[in-house]
């Protein structure tokens, strides 16, 4: 299936885009599109163990199961406040 | 009342929102743009959100609030964009009964939105480099 | 910034008044007027103050709290006379560089204004009787 | 020595009157003042020992002695903010 997975912050910047699409397994997991995507872009592999990951607004561990047409996406560590 | 916003935050509409009767107490809590941090001189933040995501997150987190303290009313709004040195950031307004309670509540949900909520800044140091700050990496 | 006042605090001004590039972190503790104390239905609070001591007393505890939190900026005011139902009672307003220690700040100055500052409550509760708050008595 | 003692809330209420002036021995303590002053006004016995008493702007205890002059206030205890 195909993902589109939204980037942000330092992420974004270091994949010189705000959303990629990657093709995945049907019930590919959160840790296939980790690895999917750090072998695509070389510039996230420094960060790939910090990059956080959510699933229809939550935040999803490397186990957790992409649901086809969920919104995902992929960020650092946040620093609001 | 969960707002982000790229305008200048109305920390004052919110405490009059939170105020009533009800309440003993209301606590409003600012961040604001910080000119030294760790004895390097910022001349300004930009703050980037993942928006839906942080008004699913600040809204579990005033449900959470609500949950552990008899909270009357809160209110809270981050701001987004570029923000200059002294700007408020964030704004967190909470009123209950009792003066305790407002502070913990309060203190709370700036911590906890510091932890869970996904927004993020760069800083814009004096020097004319950026970096992001993501705690960890 | 310490002030007794019988006119409405304007606890904006004051709020604004702490705000410095030098803080990241503005606490604003509002006390107001409560309705509902111990299931008894208050209409006003007549507030009564001895004030020179209290505000001798005032600019003692934003000393104390300068020598134990590194507090950019503070402002403490307490309203005298007539106030009705949800009317400011004491505003606190405080800066530091870090949101805890203007928790830690804030919480303090209002704690020790409410033990040891010449000023005292008389309820007017619904059933037209009124009482002296004056704790332990 | 005449010592002026200001009065505040239900001590002002029960003695009627802001301000009253007693007549105490050079170095008089603040005990004394106490004593004299629910000797004078009855309806101050019942909260005798929980009355609070200022020297100078400053709390004082029953052993501090009160200052010719000094300024002297008597009040319950407070209820502030």
């Amino acid at each position: 299936m195909k993902v589109q997975v939204k980037l942000f912050a330092r992420a974004r910047e270091l994949a010189n885009s705000d959303v990629v699409e990657v093709e995945l397994p049907a019930d590919g997991t959160v840790g296939q599109l980790r690895a999917v995507l750090t072998e695509r872009y070389a510039a996230l592999r420094p960060m790939v163990r910090s990059l956080l990951f959510a699933v229809g607004n939550e935040y999803a561990d490397d186990a957790a199961v992409i649901p086809p047409n969920g919104e995902v996406a992929c960020f650092p560590p946040v620093s609001g406040g | 009342m969960i707002q982000l916003t790229r305008d200048e935050i109305d920390y004052v509409a919110m405490t009059e929102a939170v105020r009533t009767p009800q309440a003993g107490a209301v606590v409003l809590f600012l961040g604001t743009v910080r000119e030294m941090t760790a004895g390097r001189r910022t001349v300004a933040l930009d703050y980037e959100g993942y928006p839906e995501m942080a008004e699913s997150k600040m809204r579990e987190l005033a449900e959470e609030a609500r949950r552990r303290w008899p909270v009357e009313k809160l209110a809270i709004a981050h701001r987004l964009g570029r923000l200059e040195l002294g700007d408020v950031s964030v704004a967190i307004a909470v009123s209950c009964p009792h003066r305790h309670q407002a502070f913990d509540a309060g203190r709370f949900l700036i911590d906890t939105l510091k932890e869970t909520v996904p927004i993020w800044k760069k800083e814009n140091w004096a020097d004319g480099t950026t970096e992001w700050v993501h705690p960890g990496t």
